[in-house]
């Protein structure tokens, strides 16, 4: 798990876990990328976090995960400072004997770094920036684990 | 004295990131009261307690815990990770 | 969509994807990698398909999830012949504007994949080969959709 | 004339991939009951319908499908892609 403001290759880092699976047959990922806003005209993103409690939130959240799918590995990274648009904000990867175990874990682990890991998404653009209000539907998602 | 940490817009409405805080509060609440009556920047971050998180030594609680003990008090709204 | 023998890199398949996406925030990619027998000492997997037939029907669900699910893009890559342990049998990747759709949809088209497409794999140890049983829970899972 | 296909151990009990096969069944069943009294493999390959999955021109069907302008018909196991 890893909490960076350096760039880095979800393809590369896709790669590295699947082979480090002996014998999980099934790896999920998950990559967010920065999108442009409804509106358009995004210039970039910020991402602020809290350095101390991102990291125990998110490893709570793996070992959970872990846990509960009997997974053979999980995977988080995810990115703080100033992104452009078409960059990789975060992703997840999940590996486990089956595919539901897998992809589950993963949306699970979703849910929560969206809802309960503490970042917070600034949209910047040329008219002046504003932070990304949480989605009523993303607090809904948790009630489902 | 406590270290009380503030995020995103709370941040930005109230100045800074980060102070120390001196204060015989016994809940969080008691403590947003304290500071809601500073000055108009804590008031105009704290208006809305419902759009607001709050973290005592870097766990997720609520407005109503205990504050005794507490090293770090952190607010915040809520989160929009992933 | 691919149907090929040759190996693929699937992080660099990620990578094409993830670049390729104008607006669609959510990417999710599964891979399927050969594992061990439960006994273990398997050599390689033998995988057979209908070739006429494996793009029409990887197509056709392709084309469904797209509908279903508004996906911005979507993508399948299948190998057949002789694959050995660790080696990555397939993946699909999905791109939408929210990770919701870009999951439901990933797990669609394995779910189909699984037992709609014309593949069948044979475990091959030194002991004998055998021809991987189709498992109920794999149909089952159609039934969700 | 029709294209018989077999598939996994289908295509392995009866020993080939794909044959030509003269015929007036009318149906999938049919094509199968006229196989199965030709030669042994045959029986051996058809000798439980349910675990079999029948194609006609590379879409799925069931065995009472008709075969009225069928090009290629194609027997096989229950599928395991993925």
């Amino acid at each position: 798990m890893r909490v960076q403001e350096a760039a880095f290759d979800p393809g590369a880092e896709l790669n590295r876990f699947s082979a480090a699976q002996q014998n999980a047959g099934a790896v999920v990922s998950f990559s967010g990328i920065v999108r442009d806003r409804p509106e358009g005209g995004l210039l970039h993103m910020e991402i602020e976090h809290y350095p101390g409690m991102t990291q125990s939130a998110i490893a709570g959240m793996v070992e959970t995960a872990v846990a509960r799918w009997s997974l053979a590995d999980a995977l988080v990274i995810h990115r703080h400072g100033a992104l452009k648009r078409g960059e990789v904000i975060m992703m997840v990867a999940t590996a486990a004997r089956h595919r539901a175990d897998a992809f589950a874990a993963a949306e699970f682990l979703m849910d929560y770094l969206k809802s309960r890991a503490p970042f917070w998404k600034k949209e910047v653009g040329a008219d002046g920036a504003a932070w990304v209000a949480a989605r009523d539907e993303d607090e809904a998602a948790l009630g489902r684990w | 004295m406590i270290d009380v940490l503030y995020f995103a817009w709370v941040r930005e409405r109230i100045g800074l990131p980060r102070e120390r805080v001196e204060t015989g509060a016994e809940t969080v609440a008691d403590l947003v009261a304290e500071l809601t009556a500073r000055e108009e920047r804590y008031a105009a971050a704290f208006q809305d307690l419902s759009a607001l998180r709050v973290a005592i030594d870097q766990e997720l609680t609520d407005f109503s815990a205990p504050l005794a003990g507490a090293r770090e008090v952190a607010f915040f709204p809520p989160m929009t990770g992933g």
